[in-house]
């Protein structure tokens, strides 16, 4: 492990944390102006949590001390599984602890967390959210360690890294099966950080609301972490797809002098995914929450077919 | 003199456990003795059990031959490392349960407790017996005891007909399995009434025969795992079992069971087909998968663990399958792999399920309720089991950095390591096994959340549920040390990986391509660290700390002020916690998704009833499909016997005249 | 001489008894009797132990270890039964069930009937052996309708009938035995006796004896109850009082069984082929199987137990037929086996039965709560006999169910089924009578339950560990069936 | 062939006749005279084997079987009859012609069994042990096809005399002790049966065996 290394682990670390608010600011004003609306500004979610951070908090009388530590939990996972992903360099010293079944395996905790914490109060949008939140979550999680899997066996590591490292630095090659598994990821992650068409961040409408249900009895400090926690875990799952999927122009171990090169491309490929997001969110409708399974289902079975055809083809 | 063995020590355990069981029946008549002195002391056996298995493990094989059994047969005993490995968890395991059970047993009435005493203690000297056997008969032998020991521990309540039947179910499928067994063993013999483990071993047998021992075994001992379509007992048993009795059966007799397999596929059999991989595989991934399925659908907090363990056994077989095919295509290195998360996986599930089920006798002890719609926001009463059965839930949903998720990973790099194997179907098949495999796990997850946060969260759903009282002193140590395993199976899978590699030696011939000494303790890296690593250590390390330090700078920067409110009542002010959503509303989503697999009765009330009755019933499909048909055709079978017992002498005589004819006409 | 006390004695005991079983002594003076046989046997035994085999008077009988050893059983086993039937009788006689003069009837006879099948073990010669057999008959057939209700009756006359015709059929075989011997042997006295037979086995005329051994078959397989011929057993069983069913299945199979394994031996030695033990291996699994089936729809507890009997027969009689030293061994110790646990469990039927006031199941409920001791001896016997180690029956299934696997695999997927269907059949009733709640009364003479659980500790121990001396004397057994 | 020899047949023949009278006789006091008379022709068979193979033993066979199975048992037979006043016809459950075809086909068989047997035999009264057979199957198809339970004895007994002959014509009679006991057993045989026929009439009201159906599986 090397300083510099060590260095840019924190970087990451302080970057992540930071820029996640932007990014999703950037998504919401994205959509604001393909619906024609003027939007409330990028820095819209900064100022959301420093309004939520100033306000006294509001527990429920038959709150435990599972539902108060659980968006500490919460923020901290999401924030290690985006510090691992290789996004400015692949010089992490943390990534050999994780590899992208752990990673998987940290989404997972996460969300058993949240679940659990929305049964705490037991109204009944809690639960119900924990519920959908799980139904989600059992269907996304095995489509997206099957995404995983296929480009694990194009590098044949299931390391961040590694993967990372292979990919960039083949040559231009189409995968057939890279492009199953896309799909599919990206089908995931509309899914699992509450996306239309899965759900609606944007509304409180019970029938069809999943994390909002799971999370409104959240206030100030505790909401403030758990919105913010969101926001990282998109920009973890973003940076993942870039990850896998476009990975070039990513800086090489203890290379310092690509870092603001890698940096620039980031942001660069971190606009264009979330304006790409923002046009699929405005596209597509909502779907009703019966068919959810049908969708996640279509997702976990491209990506098996990714792996097959990655199997059937060589590639 | 020589230094004391291993298996001399084993033996003593045997003993102790055999003499406390006998004092318990002695000592019947004063139950605090049997509480606070017995079930110590037979923890404090178990933890010999642990402390002489540990040291077996890499030691060479201990034998020894006891005047017992048959003629021309006696005991052989035999401690190797495969039956190490395995006393090593019946110890670890049995040490939690029994300190648990001192507490728990408490307040049981004389003549049951001195009796149960007797048939615990017999249950776990069985299970010893069953690991260090060495020949055919004394394995079935303590199999069968084993199997008895536990029919009575299940039949403890035996007043109520539905516990009378599930011990009936699980005796008669044990049997069953146990003349499979028996079977497998009289292929494996070499003649002449030799029926040592050592003549099986050098035993050459064709293909056909070896594939039919093969079945035999799986047949057997899938029957005593619970893996489909032998399965039905389990749920049955299991929640008809005092708590204790139910970890131990999950927890630990599941476990010999897959003890049973590896001993006879890859110790007493000289060949491996990869077939037989494939179609184990195939077998536990349809149990997980059904397990899984149906424990999510579950009302009733012992069966849901029981499905759920079904599910395991489901894992720990596609472990076992894949090691066979690997081990068939000379592919040592995978084999390896898979077998140690085999392992791993057994040993994590005696720890995460024995914790669940004795958090369940607890509920059960405090509440009287069994059923999840009664339960509800336990968390409050009673905070420690809560936190004890937090451990145990998040591990059992294959969360890191505990110990379930460790040999889900282990398992799943099996799967992904797995192409190259000389056969293109069997490479495409793969990668379908493993989404399965993870479809499982994923839905685990679902079925922990439902689990815990039914029993543990929310409002009470009844109101004598809140005054409900904490655990004890034998309890906490009890599951105590069950989750401290959980969490320590968790963040040191090196140490642990280390110690199962002698046993992954003697079954596969190689170990795990790295060694802690190459990688050092905080990196687990099976093949090689470009491919796959993980560090649980350093996850927790990092989340923990990510938490501090979120807390500290929380605390630092922003005020602390908090307010108590109701909590929203969604514009409804007449909500009562009756009104929570329930267990099988939780089970729903599933229910509508996999509406084939279940048998579902509903009784749906109309708008109009004046009182509203609703009843909703998830069954078992393969009673239907499977069990029933059966249990029809040997009534039907019986009754065409039956008709031989005519009643009429010249009938009878009919019979006999007709039978001498025809072997005259044979003889002719 | 020894052979002179072991006849002599329940002999004389029969006369007695005939003269004074309607006393209030004579179910002691009958344990007695039954004691002195057992004394006797076990003095006899160990000197065969010791010196091997022995012929007395004028060859006309012939000990050798596999006959010694049925001797022992069936003393024992009258013994620990003559121990039970006492406070039995006493409770039927307090019940009012029998006057004086059946006391007296049944005393006498159970004497007589030790006698014949002591005979019927000891002899050397085949036709006293038909006789022992039919005189071994006609005394149970007294016994089984010792209660003179239209059920009894109706169930001895079958047991008479069709044991009467069957075993008629034994004495053609014996005839033809005879015929087949004189040639050699010449005419005269010596060609019907045992060793001289086996002497010259090889050179008796193979068709003749085969044709011989259809009708021992068939014959003494009547009595040893062989599907299709065991339609009399279950009423025999049922009907009758519980000690003489537990004689029944304990003894008398075990002896008709003798009878035919005798033959067999003639009868491989003629013919040097494996039809004898072919024909008793189907004949053996026929049995198995029809009687597993026939279980389940049982009422009556001790028709259950009778079915159960069959069974073991068909498993004893398929492994005498597999032969080979473990099968044999194996089946010697299953006789043992089945006659210590199948006795056993008609003592705690017996007094389960008189404590319900019925032999209808579904009236006997929870025994282990109004009667512990009694429920457990049930439990426990119904585990041994459906094979559970660590009891002895399991010991010797495992030696039949794995030869078996080894010589004869086709077998196996029949034993499989039948023992599966049998310990459902038969446990889901025991359980419900051994547990749940029930209000019955407590008997008004206390039942005896030493033999039971004598008998249970002996077949667990057995199941543990087998004496090398008993292992020795099983060895020889085997070793002269072959 | 000699001329005992000639007997011999001759009454052997008379034997299997008097089966087949027995299986198609209604009447239960004819059929207890043809078991009598079966009998005597078993005893004229057995004195003529003693006499003709100088086996001194058969005398005392043959008087053994007069004793018993001519004079005892159907006088016995009789004074039952008439104690208990059964004066019924026997009604058998399969019409006569077919049983008598049945029976036939019976003897056929067991003349075909019996033949490679009497090839070996080295008696004069080879040829017999046919009929012996014979009659022993057609004696069992009489118990089949009768249901009271006096015919069904007197079928019992007639088994016995054919097996009784097959003893006699074919080995030249089995050892005297075996013979004493065989004798004793049929004699105590038939004083149970004595005692059954009370028993039963007297619960029964009846000596039918279709009262005796009520012990089977439902």
């Amino acid at each position: 492990m090397s300083y510099s290394g060590l260095l840019l682990q924190l970087f990451q670390d302080a970057l992540v944390v930071l820029i996640a608010p932007l990014l999703l600011g950037w998504v919401n004003q994205c959509r604001a102006w393909l619906q024609n609306r003027s939007g409330a500004g990028v820095l819209q979610p900064y100022r959301n949590l420093v309004k939520l951070f100033h306000k006294d908090a509001v527990l429920a009388n038959n709150a435990s001390p599972l539902f108060r530590f659980t968006p500490y939990i919460l923020f901290s996972g999401m924030w290690l599984a985006a510090a691992l992903v290789p996004v400015i360099a692949t010089d992490l010293p943390l990534s050999p602890a994780v590899d992208v079944i752990a990673l998987v395996g940290i989404f997972a905790l996460a969300r058993v967390f949240i679940s659990l914490a929305a049964m705490d109060i037991g109204t009944a949008f809690g639960t119900l959210g924990a519920r959908r939140e799980m139904l989600v979550g059992f269907l996304a999680e095995p489509a997206l360690l099957m995404v995983f899997f296929t480009a694990s066996a194009i590098s044949q590591s299931t390391s961040l890294v590694t993967i990372v490292e292979t990919l960039a630095h083949r040559q231009f090659v189409l995968y057939p099966s890279l492009a199953f598994a896309a799909v599919a990821f990206v089908m995931v992650m509309l899914a699992e950080n509450a996306r239309i068409p899965v759900d609606n961040p944007a509304t409180h409408l019970e029938l069809t609301m999943i994390h909002e249900a799971m999370i409104l009895e959240y206030s100030a400090r505790h909401l403030a972490l758990v919105e913010w926690a969101s926001a990282i875990k998109l920009l973890a799952y973003i940076t993942i797809g870039i990850a896998l999927f476009a990975p070039w122009g990513i800086a090489e171990a203890s290379n310092l002098e690509a870092l603001p090169l890698a940096l620039a491309a980031l942001f660069l490929k971190l606009a264009v995914a979330g304006a790409s997001l923002a046009l699929l969110e405005t596209l597509s409708a909502k779907l009703r929450i019966f068919r959810v399974p049908e969708y996640l289902g279509t997702a976990f079975l491209l990506a098996v077919l990714a792996m097959l055809v990655h199997f059937l083809l060589g590639a | 003199m020589s230094a004391i063995l291993p298996l001399d020590l084993v033996s003593a355990v045997v003993v102790i456990w055999l003499a406390l069981a006998v004092l318990g029946l002695v000592a019947q008549a004063s139950p605090r003795f049997v509480t606070n002195f017995i079930f110590p002391l037979g923890a404090c056996a178990s933890l010999v059990l642990l402390a002489a298995a540990f040291s077996a493990l890499g030691g060479t094989p201990d034998i020894a031959v006891l005047p017992l059994g048959l003629p021309d047969l006696p005991f052989h005993l035999r401690l190797d490392a495969l039956s190490a490995f395995f006393l090593l968890l019946l110890g670890a395991a049995s040490f939690g349960i029994s300190l648990y059970s001192a507490g728990y047993f408490r307040t049981m009435d004389k003549g049951t407790l001195g009796l149960l005493c007797f048939e615990y203690h017999l249950f776990l000297a069985s299970m010893v017996l069953v690991m260090l056997a060495d020949d055919a008969y004394m394995f079935m032998v303590a199999w069968e005891t084993m199997a008895i020991s536990s029919y009575f521990l299940v039949t403890t309540d035996h007043k109520i007909p539905e516990i009378r039947s599930a011990g009936f179910i699980y005796l008669l499928v044990a049997h069953v399995g146990a003349i499979a067994i028996l079977m497998c063993f009289g292929v494996l013999q070499g003649g002449h009434g030799d029926y040592t483990f050592a003549t099986m071993r050098n035993a050459h047998l064709t293909e056909f025969w070896a594939s039919i021992t093969f079945f035999l075994a799986l047949f057997g001992f899938g029957a005593k795992a619970g893996m489909l379509p032998l399965h039905v007992w389990l749920p049955e048993a299991h929640p008809a079992a005092p708590s204790p009795v139910s970890a131990m059966m999950s927890g630990i007799m599941l476990k010999t069971a897959i003890y049973g397999i590896l001993r006879v596929s890859f110790d007493l059999l000289d060949m491996q087909l990869w077939w037989w991989g494939v179609l184990t595989m195939s077998l536990g991934l349809l149990t997980a998968l059904y397990g899984v399925l149906f424990a999510a659908v579950q009302t009733d907090m012992k069966r849901l663990l029981a499905y759920s363990s079904i599910e395991n056994i489901g894992i720990i077989l596609v472990g076992i399958g894949l090691t066979l095919v690997f081990h068939a295509f000379h592919k040592d290195a995978l084999a390896a792999l898979a077998i140690t998360a085999t392992l791993y996986h057994a040993l994590n599930h005696a720890f995460m399920k024995g914790l669940l089920f004795l958090g369940t006798g607890s509920v059960l002890h405090a509440t009287g309720e069994r059923n999840l719609g009664k339960l509800g926001g336990l968390i409050h009463s009673m905070p420690k089991l809560a936190l004890l059965v937090l451990v145990g839930a998040l591990a059992l949903a294959g969360l890191p950095p505990l110990n379930g998720f460790v040999s889900e990973w282990l398992l799943l790099q099996a799967f992904l390591l797995s192409p190259g194997l000389p056969l293109p179907y069997l490479n495409m098949l793969v990668p379908v096994a493993a989404a399965a495999l993870v479809l499982a796990a994923a839905l685990a997850g679902y079925v922990m959340v439902k689990f815990y946060g039914v029993i543990f969260l929310g409002q009470p759903r009844e109101k004598r549920i809140e005054k409900a009282h904490d655990i004890g002193i034998w309890e906490q140590l009890g599951l105590g040390w069950l989750a401290l395993g959980c969490l320590l199976l968790g963040i040191f899978p090196v140490f642990v990986i280390f110690n199962i590699d002698h046993v992954t030696r003697t079954l596969v011939g190689q170990t795990l391509g790295s060694t802690p000494a190459q990688t050092g303790w905080l990196l687990l890296t099976p093949i090689h660290p470009e491919r796959a690593s993980y560090s649980p250590l350093i996850l927790f390390a990092i989340v923990v700390i990510g938490v501090l330090f979120t807390i500290f700078v929380v605390k630092k920067f922003y005020h602390g002020r908090l307010r108590r409110g109701p909590a929203w009542d969604c514009g409804f002010p007449e909500q009562t916690a009756r009104m929570q959503d329930t267990a099988e509303g939780f089970g729903q989503p599933i229910r509508q998704i996999f509406k084939q697999f279940f048998g579902v009765i509903r009784e749906v009330p109309s708008p109009f009833d004046k009182k509203p009755h609703y009843h909703g019933e998830t069954r078992d499909l393969l009673w239907d499909w499977g069990y029933l048909p059966i249990a029809r055709l040997a009534e039907t079978l019986s009754r065409l016997a039956g008709k031989l017992q005519h009643g009429r002498i010249p009938i009878y005589l009919l019979y006999s005249f007709v039978t001498l004819l025809a072997l005259l006409v044979f003889v002719r | 001489m020894e052979i002179l006390l072991i006849l002599g004695i329940p002999l004389l005991g029969g006369l007695l008894l005939a003269l004074f079983g309607c006393r209030k002594w004579a179910p002691e003076l009958n344990a007695a009797m039954s004691f002195g046989t057992f004394l006797a046997s076990l003095w006899l035994t160990a000197r065969i132990i010791a010196h091997g085999p022995i012929t007395a008077y004028q060859e006309q009988f012939f000990i050798d270890p596999f006959n010694v050893f049925l001797v022992t059983i069936t003393a024992f086993v009258a013994l620990t039964t003559a121990l039970f039937s006492s406070p039995y009788m006493h409770n039927e006689a307090a019940h009012g069930k029998l006057s004086p003069n059946r006391l007296r009837l049944y005393h006498s006879m159970y004497q007589m009937f030790t006698f014949t099948m002591l005979l019927a073990l000891t002899t050397n010669n085949m036709g006293i052996l038909w006789v022992a057999m039919e005189a071994a008959t006609l005394t149970t057939v007294l016994l089984v309708s010792l209660y003179r209700t239209p059920a009894s009756l109706e169930a001895a006359w079958k047991y008479f009938i069709l044991c009467g015709v069957g075993i008629a059929q034994a004495l053609f075989g014996t005839i033809l035995l005879y015929f087949a011997a004189e040639k050699v042997l010449g005419a005269g006295g010596n060609a019907l006796l045992w060793t001289h037979l086996d002497a010259v086995k090889t050179q008796l005329e193979p068709t003749v004896l085969s044709l011989a051994f259809v009708f021992l078959l068939v014959g003494y397989g009547t009595k040893t109850g062989l599907a299709p011929l065991h339609n009399w057993l279950p009423d025999a069983h049922a009907e009758g009082p519980t000690p003489i069913s537990a004689v029944l299945s304990g003894l008398l199979l075990n002896v008709a069984l003798y009878a035919v394994v005798r033959s067999k031996v003639l009868v491989d030695g003629a013919l040097g082929t494996h039809f004898a033990g072919n024909l008793m291996m189907g004949f053996g699994l026929l049995s198995l199987v029809v009687a597993a089936f026939s279980l389940s729809r049982q009422k009556d507890i001790k028709r259950l137990f009778a079915y159960s009997s069959i069974e073991h027969m068909g498993i004893i009689t398929f492994a005498f037929g597999m032969g080979g030293s473990v099968a044999t061994f194996a089946a010697l110790l299953h006789m043992t086996m089945h006659s210590l646990t199948k006795s056993a469990i008609f003592f705690a039927v017996g007094h389960a039965a008189q404590k319900s006031g019925t032999q209808m199941m579904e009236s006997i409920r929870g025994l282990i709560k109004t009667n512990p001791t009694i429920g457990w001896g049930l439990a426990l016997g119904t585990l041994a006999i459906l094979g559970m180690p660590p009891f002895g029956v399991f010991a010797s299934e495992f030696m039949i169910i794995t030869t078996a696997m080894h010589e004869h695999a086709w077998a196996t997927p029949f034993i499989l089924i039948a023992l599966g269907v049998a310990f459902a059949a038969i446990f889901s009733k025991v359980q419900t009578m051994v547990f749940g709640e029930t209000e019955l009364p407590r008997l008004p003479h206390p039942p005896a339950l030493v033999p039971v659980f004598a008998h249970l500790a002996l077949v667990l121990l057995l199941g543990l560990y087998i004496p090398p001396y008993l292992a020795n004397w099983y060895r020889q057994a085997a070793a002269l069936i072959g | 062939m000699a001329f005992s020899q000639q007997l011999i047949n001759l009454f052997a023949a008379l034997l299997l006749l008097i089966a087949f009278a027995m299986l198609s006789q209604r009447r239960i006091l004819s059929l207890i005279n043809l078991f009598a008379m079966q009998g005597l022709m078993l005893t004229t068979s057995t004195a003529i084997v003693a006499w003709s193979s100088h086996q001194h033993h058969l005398y005392y066979s043959a008087a053994l079987t007069l004793i018993i199975k001519v004079i005892a048992l159907p006088w016995l037979l009789h004074r039952l009859i008439r104690k208990l006043n059964v004066k019924w016809d026997v009604e058998p459950m399969i019409n006569i012609p077919s049983t008598m075809l049945i029976g036939l086909a019976l003897v056929v068989f067991s003349f075909n069994l019996a033949l490679p047997i009497s090839q070996l035999a080295g008696t004069i009264t080879r040829s017999t042990l046919g009929i012996a057979m014979a009659s022993v199957l057609l004696s069992f198809m009489m118990m089949i096809t009768r249901r009271k339970a006096v015919p069904q004895v007197i079928g019992f007994l007639a088994m016995e005399n054919g097996l009784f002959f097959a003893a006699t014509s074919s080995t030249y009679g089995m050892p005297m002790v075996v013979e004493l006991g065989i004798a004793l057993d049929v004699l105590v045989g038939s004083f149970i049966f004595g005692i059954f026929f009370f028993q039963i009439r007297e619960t029964f009201d009846s000596l039918d065996t279709r009262h005796m159906e009520k012990l089977k599986e439902d």
